[in-house]
């Protein structure tokens, strides 16, 4: 039941903001409550039990939600990153901070919801609900800019889980699966033929890359943090929304294999593109926030290049390096924001020499870049290594091309770094104040602890990821067979 | 007697005739006559139609001749309630052109 | 056949008529001459009932509420020029559709039943033949008919009736009573 | 005895925890404080490292595993150390000469109001170094290894104010950063060619493959890459010169005893590849020659006082790379051994100067320092004796032990190891050579700028112990590893159970002694040579020498900067420029430019709604036209 | 062919139609005594409720006797549900009226009679189980339409309106009607059982198809698929916001369950065609309807459009009524009608007494002015939208899957695809509300009556959204029309 109550309590807590929207204090203390409550639930929420209740029973829904797996793993430290940032929010946000708060609340609702759901209705429904929260924090808190980039962001989103609509429906129909149920659609889909399940995989995955994002459906991600406001907490969100490589790991490739098997290695090149891609184009950017999203951008690549190289290690990797750069990238837009709440500026080039009058920050900046790039024994590394490691074990060039965004990350951090705190100081800054040190330990506990401790997590996530190469297996073993449906199915109405 | 099937091809005439009536008439009055055309065709058809299905017995037979009369009815009443909104704009706009009638659009 | 053939080439050509006459009044007769020719017809079908009421009903009824209309709103010719390239547009359309129903309906070619037992079925077509449909198969229909006519009749009442308050203030507005003025001034504007 | 030497596990930790200590309450410590917590943190490893060496000593190699790191079904790493004679010497070698440096930086860094920092940075140094030498598998091993990355680039931006020294520190990462990349590679190559991470496993598996295999070579060869990095040889090594902007004693510690030295240690520690893989161990010893040779004649044109050593760092390292590329392991880590003391020594002593000149760096405002600076004077003379190869110091042996090996090395014979150890000799000469000037130049002949001299003194005893302690270091360490042929090889015999094996050539006792006393001709040339320029010559013959090309290269340290700037650094940027302006305007605009399509269409489909009634009815009609030509063409005429 | 006796009647499930025939008639004389419209409105609404009680206990307690007068009037769960529905879309709409009526000045006696005689005439289409009852029903809903559209007699919208409306829809029943004729010429009878035994033998499948052609055509244009929607963004435009929010629930739901019925029962029969004809006519409606939608200013024009795109969706479920289509449609309808008449509920308070202001710059900034209004405005697009967990979204679900079981593949990746578009206009109108500023002040409508039809309509789109099953439960899955005959 837990896993009901880690989505069901953000949403209270966030009708509750709402409707004590005129007490600031009162607002404050319930984004508290409610961060650290959910994140409360999320430590017992590993191996707690499941909730089933019948949602759209003739249509084979049901109203599911898991414990098990990776979900745990995501929605924890989805939890532990949100502490901070509703606080940030809370605090930071001039108008409308009850607002700001009930909005991230219940994107975070959503994003459990899609980290537990085990029917894949009930999936696509967290998918696609944890959208709007999203939109109306840029929209509504957002830039000079931020209606075009909320359009811009309604349309790469919602085309891309639209199509992914299609295929999720045509699953069932196609494969005669008794319900959306995961299990039953892993027992039901194999059946399909390889060519039924590359078209239906390729219609997931349109609505999962742009979630992830991958070269070249990412330029939605770019604006969004630019024009995110300036505290970076909803920035925060958007690193937590990157769901996409989720929904490949939990969803599409365990229960498209053979279509997974014929379509990965065009991704799996993609993936690389955007690691290095995004990691190139984060070196020359002078907007910190386009910048972090650019990093973020190849973040994804090597998560992508995890997921499609279809090794055990690799999965686990992959998904492991999506809970972690939660922390790193979310503390690096929080610690932007805390930037911009000192200089009103979010250019590179005002900046510089801050290390002399802000040295804790810049100390903590500094270990979050680490962390951002992957330096080992920090949050990233685990993930980032098994990833790439998986990938070249299947296919080695593309792994490796991914690996020189390891370079380039090297190049980014320190310019970053460099740019902000070294040199000639400029103009004092004060240092860190308690409160943002509050906002930022979690941070910091977080990156040691992934970074130090991963086997635990690790082995939570390979349960599922053992799924995918279960499956993997079975369709090489279902190749021979005659396949029951063929494409020829697809291409036409009922006669 | 005369195949049912040149009766229809009647029909069809006096059916395209209205049709025709109504996309070339600018007067809302031609275009209601016209649309009587239209229904007078269909009510055409239904009469041969349900002579030839005597052959079937007098209920299948007898029911097409009671629809004529309840499409009859329903001219009437279309006639009655057009008529009234005709008469309910012309008294703001002095003009029965429906081509006048494209304000809204886009 | 022959009075099918004449029938028809009467009703046909009234049918043109309808469409193409300039005058209204000349089209409403036109399809006054259709509305008599299909009752001619309906007789040789057998539904003289029908052809009754055809004449009765519609010759006698609804075109006398036609032409009223077209006296009362005196419906002259219309002015400017629009959509010019419709005319040619709905004969060949018109045309096209027209040949391909006509296609259809040949394609379903059936004999036509003995005579006698046309007549047994449709007894002429007489009233108490179609009464007796309309009591049992239709009672239902002809019930919702009443409805219809009563809708018809609230409708066109609605509407017509409604004016009537603007016309009156059109007169107020003339004998300038003081009370009332300003506001139906105000709504006789927005009517202009 | 096995309990013992898992305490040493310890030792890291205890660093880490000096560092968190300095780094969170350092700004709570008052003066020397944070020095005291670092070294004595230091000298706790210092003492577990001497446990685990007895340990190790007396029941050989230990293994600890605190449990799993990575997981995923087949794939397991685990979290432990391993304990072996050559991670345990690499231990005393971090934690003993580390011990010095720390006690000697507080010292040099005394009233730097950063010096909670940097000693906390200066612990997690030794943290990570320790982690790199003492883990069981290598991802474990690219923790320390990225982490010692992490330290060198603080430290050497130490000073940060200075936006030149936070670019050497940001050059020296991103250069190491290429490294890394070929480590990263060489991992994942080795999974995928054993199965497994870990180091030991992966030692005993390599023989199993073919002798030579391609995929042992391509293994072997991305090691070289990640030791290059670490190591600054060639293409790689132009972080280091430029790593001199930090404060000296770092660059004592991490840019001569240790960092530099951990590719030496991993191409040792990996030894089972290269043993097995012919072709990628003499790539090695090429890449390590040539490293050494360019990096000795660079060595000669340079005027700060640390870019010198920091240039004979980078030959001397290539030194130790060629002895492990060779196979001769014991030598290229007795080289680490003798060198850690020696070059440390060299950097503490300009340390020392140029804590006295308060900053001057420059050799040829300097001279005569060595009679206001005694200690320093004489210690350096003995290093540079050492390190120039004058016998009997640790310097001499060492370097005959890789001179030999290349020499006698079976593999190598097949790509040119006589070729290879006439220019390592001649680099030995040239050795001799700078080094003497560089000595010269400081501290003997006239004082060239007088503000300078007038303002030298010795530096305080916090300093000149170190100094000391690491000067007897310097002479005594070599008789560790004295010739086989003259009396037992300690180190050879020590590291023999862990190395991997490689055949040698058997010289002949006249050989071995040929090869000595060449050695010591060949220093002799070395340092005559520089008497006759520097100390005779007053000037004009190396002002006359300054004037040919190869001085000129040497001055320019052979354009590497220069060919790197406009071949990776200039289309670097430009392609990051490119592209993000390829993102901004192709692929962005173009992804807007595609949705851009359905507006357009749209407004089309609005000018069907145009207002007529009767257009709408058309709209009708053509509908019924549609369905009615269908069923009859479809119906009746098909 | 042994049909039940014609004159055995099943009052019962005649009730509902009654109760609203009556009340049409005792609001009809009680509208000419009392000048307050308001005491006619509420007369109207338990009527409603009245008819709501009937069909309800007809729904909970299955009579064995599926349909009256000879299979020409069902009262079986596609009739019942729809009944339900356009009950509820008629209580809502006289709800929204309530107060609006005296405010635009359009309280005239007649509204709530031709309101009340118009949900009965879809109600009649929706149990209709003949052609002639069909096209009766779709009169009696029509005509008091065309009527209400005009009701701004002063207005040239509206009276441009009601004009439109009239002759295309006269024109549209002209059409039907021949269908029908041509339908009994090939079957011999109107009823839909009776034809589609008499089709069976396949003799006259031609005729048949046309005539089947010309009712979709007649139906399509009251459901407002393409070709034949024209006349709905500008009906919808021109007429009063009240009226509006009537019929562009029940004219769609009489609409649709006329053509489920028909598509259900006749077109098996038909040539195998007109199943991808009526699959072309589904994707240029969705194509029209959320294009043209995209490119309005006005909110109310963009929700004209949007209600033809609905009727694209809806085309889906017409496509697969033996896959979960026919439940799949019954839901979408229901949520459909919650969602548009809240949408057109809360645009009613926005518009000034001319029934003018529903420009998009209009509704800039009205989140922070009017935050509870702007709120529900935003679950009902997103709901129109289809975006969980609300109503529209399972009702979406729920016709692609149905045309996914039944093999559309391609018409349900066109119809996804111009959901993107859909989301867009809906979200432009969220956006003007909350991403904007704006110096107008948006009239200060206080309504309780309008009001209470937002709020259930809200927890309509709410409940239906997050318990789904609730609803679909209870309907008919699959084809069980023909039962028991």
């Amino acid at each position: 039941m837990i896993s009901l109550y880690v989505v069901l309590l953000p949403v209270l807590i966030a009708l509750l903001v709402l409707l004590g929207r005129s007490s600031a204090a009162l607002v404050r203390g319930l984004a508290f409550l409610g961060g650290v409550g959910t994140f409360a639930l999320s430590l017992f929420l590993a191996g707690s039990e499941g909730f089933q209740g019948a949602w759209l029973p003739r249509m084979g829904v049901n109203f599911s939600l898991d414990a098990t797996g990776a979900g745990p793993v995501l929605v924890l430290v989805a939890a532990l990153v949100m502490i901070p940032t509703l606080l940030v929010a809370a605090t930071r946000v001039e108008q409308n901070a009850a607002g700001f708060v009930a909005l991230l609340l219940l994107a975070q609702a959503g994003l459990n919801g899609i980290f537990l759901s085990k029917d894949l209705i009930v999936f696509y429904v967290f998918w696609e609900a944890t959208l709007i929260p999203g939109l109306l924090l840029l929209g509504m808190f957002g830039g000079d800019k931020r209606r075009q980039a909320a359009l811009k962001y309604l349309v790469y989103a919602v085309a891309g889980s639209m199509l992914m609509l299609v295929s999720i429906l045509s699953l069932k129909a196609l494969s005669g699966a008794a319900s959306f149920h995961i299990t039953e659609l892993m027992i039901a889909t194999p059946s399909l033929s390889a060519g039924v399940q590359t078209w239906l995989f390729v219609g997931m995955a349109i609505g999962m890359v742009v979630k992830l994002p991958l070269w070249p459906l990412h330029s939605w991600l770019i604006d969004l943090n630019e024009q995110n406001h300036p505290s970076g907490a909803a920035d925060v969100l958007g690193s937590l929304y990157k769901v996409g490589a989720f929904g490949f790991f939990a969803w599409a490739l365990p229960l498209l294999p053979a279509g997974a098997e014929r379509v990965a290695p065009y991704l799996l090149a993609l993936a690389a593109v955007t690691a290095v891609y995004g990691a190139l184009a984060a070196i020359s950017q002078q907007h910190l926030k386009r910048f972090l999203a650019y990093g973020s951008l190849s973040h994804m690549g090597i998560i992508g290049v995890g997921l499609f190289g279809l090794h055990l290690a690799g999965l686990s990797g992959a998904i492991y390096f999506l809970a972690a750069q939660m922390l790193s990238t979310g503390g690096l837009f929080l610690v932007a924001g805390m930037l911009y709440h000192r200089r009103r500026s979010f250019m590179l080039k005002d900046y510089g020499g801050l290390a002399k009058s802000a040295p804790a920050f810049a100390g903590v900046s500094l270990f979050l870049i680490f962390a951002y790039i992957g330096v080992p024994g920090l949050s990233n590394f685990p993930g980032e290594f098994m990833a790439l490691l998986g990938a070249f074990q299947t296919s080695p060039w593309p792994a490796a091309f991914a690996t020189l965004a390891v370079i380039a990350a090297g190049v980014y951090g320190v310019n970053l770094y460099q740019r902000l705190f070294q040199g000639p100081t400029t103009v004092p800054t004060s240092d860190l104040s308690a409160l943002e040190l509050y906002v930022l330990v979690p941070f910091i506990a977080g990156v040691l602890w992934l970074g130090i401790s991963p086997a635990p997590q690790l082995r939570q996530i390979e349960q599922q990821a053992a799924l995918v190469t279960i499956q993997l297996e079975r369709a090489v073993d279902a190749a021979d067979e005659v396949p029951t449906v063929t494409l020829a199915g697809l291409t036409g109405g009922e006669k | 007697m005369v195949q049912t099937e040149y009766y229809v091809a009647l029909s069809a005439v006096l059916f395209a005739l209205g049709g025709i009536g109504v996309l070339t008439r600018r007067s809302a009055i031609m275009l209601f006559l016209s649309i009587e055309l239209m229904l007078n065709a269909a009510n055409l058809a239904i009469v041969a139609y349900a002579r030839q299905w005597s052959a079937a017995g007098a209920q299948h037979a007898l029911d097409g001749q009671a629809a004529v009369f309840i499409v009859l009815a329903i001219a009437a009443a279309e006639v009655a309630v057009g008529l009234g909104i005709l008469v309910a704009i012309f008294r703001n706009r002095v003009s029965t052109d429906v081509d006048e009638l494209s304000e809204v659009r886009a | 056949m022959v009075a099918f053939i004449i029938l028809a080439v009467l009703l046909v050509t009234a049918g043109v008529g309808v469409v193409t006459l300039r005058q209204p009044v000349h089209a409403a007769l036109s399809l006054v001459g259709a509305i008599l020719a299909l009752a001619a017809i309906y007789v040789t079908l057998e539904a003289h009932f029908l052809a009754a009421i055809q004449v009765i009903v519609y010759a006698g009824a609804v075109m006398v509420l036609f032409l009223f209309v077209i006296m009362l709103l005196n419906v002259g010719r219309t002015r400017t020029a629009s959509l010019t390239w419709l005319k040619p547009a709905a004969w060949i359309t018109g045309v096209l559709s027209l040949a391909a129903v006509v296609a259809v309906v040949f394609a379903v070619q059936r004999p036509l039943p003995e005579f006698e037992v046309i007549n047994a079925a449709l007894r002429g077509g007489n009233a108490d033949a179609v009464g007796e449909s309309l009591f049992t198969d239709h009672l239902l229909s002809f019930h919702l008919v009443g409805v219809l006519l009563l809708v018809g009749i609230v409708g066109a009442v609605a509407l017509v009736q409604q004016v009537a308050p603007e016309t009156r203030a059109k007169r107020a507005v003339a004998v300038a009573e003081p009370e009332d003025a300003p506001e139906l001034v105000a709504s006789a504007g927005e009517a202009s | 005895m096995n309990d013992l030497v898992q305490l040493a596990s310890l030792a890291p930790l205890l660093a880490l925890a000096g560092a968190v200590i300095n780094g969170l309450f350092g700004r709570n410590l008052k003066g020397n404080a944070p020095g005291i917590i670092a070294s004595l943190a230091v000298a706790a490893g210092f003492v577990l490292s001497l446990i685990a060496f007895f340990g190790v000593r007396a029941g050989g190699a230990v293994r600890v595993n605190f449990g799993d790191f990575l997981v995923a079904g087949d794939f397991k790493i685990g979290l432990g150390f391993h304990f072996d004679q050559l991670s345990v010497l690499m231990m005393l070698i971090i934690t003993g000469v580390g011990l010095l440096i720390h006690i000697y930086s507080i010292g040099y860094m005394h009233g730097d109001d950063g010096i909670s920092r940097y000693f906390a940075q200066l612990n997690l140094f030794v943290a990570a170094m320790l982690v790199l030498v003492m883990a069981d598998s290598f991802p474990l091993m690219f923790v320390g290894w990225e982490g010692v990355g992490v330290c060198s680039f603080l430290l050497i931006g130490f000073w940060y104010r200075d936006l030149a020294n936070a670019s050497a520190g940001r050059k020296a990462f991103i250069v190491n950063r290429v490294g890394d990349f070929g480590f990263l590679l060489a991992m994942f190559l080795t999974y995928k060619a054993f199965g497994t991470l870990d180091i030991q496993a992966v030692n005993a598996a390599a023989p199993s493959l073919a002798y030579g295999a391609a995929i042992l070579t391509g293994i072997g060869l991305l090691y070289l890459l990640a030791a290059a990095g670490k190591s600054a040889q060639l293409p790689l090594h132009t972080w280091l010169p430029d790593a001199m902007a930090g404060p000296t004693p770092v660059s004592a510690l991490i840019h001569a005893a240790t960092m530099v030295t951990a590719g030496v240690y991993l191409i040792a520690r990996t030894g089972g590849i290269f043993a097995n893989a012919p072709g990628a161990a003499a790539t090695v010893v090429w890449v390590a020659v040539l490293t050494a040779l360019m990096a000795a004649i660079v060595a000669i044109g340079q005027t700060d006082i640390k870019k010198i050593l920091a240039w004979s760092t980078i030959s001397q390292v290539g030194f130790m790379v060629a002895a492990v590329g060779a196979g001769a392991y014991w030598a290229g880590i007795f080289h680490v051994l003798t060198h850690a003391f020696f070059k440390a020594l060299l950097f503490l002593g300009a340390g020392s100067v140029i804590h006295a000149l308060g900053g001057e760096q420059d050799v040829r405002k300097m001279g005569g320092l060595g009679r206001k600076m005694r200690v320093t004077g004489t210690t350096s003379l003995i290093a540079t004796l050492a390190i120039a190869g004058v016998p009997f110091l640790s310097g001499y042996f060492s370097k005959d032990a890789i001179l030999g090996a290349l020499l006698t090395s079976m593999p190598l014979g097949n790509y040119g190891g006589q070729i290879l150890f006439v220019l390592l000799m001649l680099t030995a000469g040239i050795t001799a050579f700078y080094m003497f000037r560089w000595y010269y130049l400081v501290f003997a002949g006239e004082p060239r700028s007088k503000a300078e001299f007038e303002r030298a003194h010795e530096s305080p005893a916090v300093m000149t112990v170190p100094l000391s302690i690491l000067a007897v270091g310097s002479v005594v360490i070599g008789y560790v590893g004295l010739p086989a042929f003259l009396a037992p090889n300690a180190i050879q015999e020590w590291l023999a159970p862990v190395m991997a094996h490689v055949d040698f050539e058997h010289l002949s006792t006249s050989a071995e002694w040929l090869l000595l006393i060449g050695s010591v001709v060949v220093a002799a040339a070395g340092l005559g040579l520089g008497y006759w320029v520097y100390a005779l010559g007053s000037g004009a013959l190396a002002k006359r020498l300054g004037n040919t090309p190869l001085a000129s290269a040497s001055r320019g340290a052979f354009g590497f900067d220069r060919l790197y700037r406009s071949l990776f650094t200039e289309p670097g940027e430009g392609l990051a420029e490119g592209v993000a302006s390829l993102d901004r305007d192709v692929v962005d605009r173009g992804m807007t430019g595609l949705t851009g399509v359905v507006p357009l269409l749209g407004r089309l489909i609005v000018l069907l709604q145009s207002g007529y009634v009767r257009a709408y009815a058309f709209a009708m009609v053509l509908g019924v036209l549609a369905l009615a030509v269908a069923a009859a063409l479809i119906g009746v005429f098909a | 062919m042994t049909f039940p006796p014609v004159l055995n009647i099943d009052w019962s499930a005649l009730a509902p139609a009654l109760a609203l025939l009556v009340t049409a008639v005792v609001t009809l004389f009680f509208g000419l005594f009392h000048k307050d419209s308001r005491h006619v409105a509420v007369t109207a609404l338990l009527g409603v409720v009245t008819a709501f009680f009937f069909a309800l206990a007809r729904f909970l307690e299955p009579s064995e006797q599926v349909a009256s007068f000879g299979l020409r009037y069902y009262g079986d769960n596609l009739a019942l549900a729809f009944t339900f529905v356009i009950l509820l879309g008629t209580a809502l709409a006289i709800l929204v009226s309530y107060d609006q009526l005296k405010r635009q000045d359009l309280d005239r006696p007649e509204y709530y009679p031709l309101m009340l005689l118009s949900a009965l005439g879809a109600v009649v289409m929706a149990a209709s189980g003949d052609l002639v009852t069909l096209v009766l029903g779709l009169e009696i809903m029509s005509l008091p339409v065309y009527v209400l559209s005009a009701w701004r007699t002063s207005d040239r919208q509206s009276q441009e309106a009601g004009m439109k409306y009239f002759l295309l829809g006269a024109f549209g029943s002209a059409m039907l009607i021949y269908g029908m004729a041509l339908l009994y010429g090939a079957g011999g009878t109107f009823v839909f059982e009776g034809l589609a035994q008499s089709l069976a033998a396949g003799e006259v499948t031609v005729l048949a198809t046309l005539g089947g052609a010309l009712v979709l055509v007649g139906l399509g244009f009251k459901a407002s698929l393409a070709p034949f929607h024209q006349w709905a963004p500008d009906v919808y435009t021109g007429a009063p916001t009240p009226v509006v929010t009537f019929m562009s629930v029940v004219i769609k739901v009489g609409a649709f369950a006329a053509l489920l019925r028909v598509v259900s029962t006749v077109f098996p029969l038909l040539a195998p065609w007109l199943p991808t004809a009526l699959a072309i006519i589904v994707a240029a409606t969705l194509v029209i309807g959320n294009l043209s939608a995209l490119m309005q200013t006005g909110v109310k024009r963009i929700l004209a459009y949007s209600a033809v795109a609905h009727a694209g969706y809806l085309g889906l479920a017409l496509l697969a009524p033996d896959h979960g289509g026919v439940a799949a449609a019954e839901f979408y309808l229901t949520a459909y009608a919650l969602m548009n008449v809240g949408a057109f509920a809360v645009l009613s308070l926005m518009t000034d007494a001319n029934d003018r202001g529903d420009h998009l710059d209009r509704f800039a900034g009205l989140g922070r002015r009017r935050p509870w209004l702007a709120a529900t405005l935003s679950i009902f697009l997103l709901s129109l939208g289809g975006i969980p967990p609300l109503a529209g979204f399972d009702g979406k679900i729920l016709v692609f899957q149905a045309a996914l079981d039944a093999g559309w593949y391609w018409l349900a990746v066109l119809g996804i695809i111009t959901s993107v578009v859909a989301l867009v206009y809906y979200f432009r109108i969220i956006a003007y509300m909350y991403f904007r500023e704006s110096e107008y002040e948006p009239p200060a409508i206080r309504s309780t009556a309008t009001n209470v039809a937002i709020v259930v309509a809200l927890l309509g789109t709410l409940l239906l959204g997050f318990f789904p099953g609730l609803w679909h439960n209870l309907l008919d899955v699959g084809q069980t029309l023909i039962a028991g005959f």
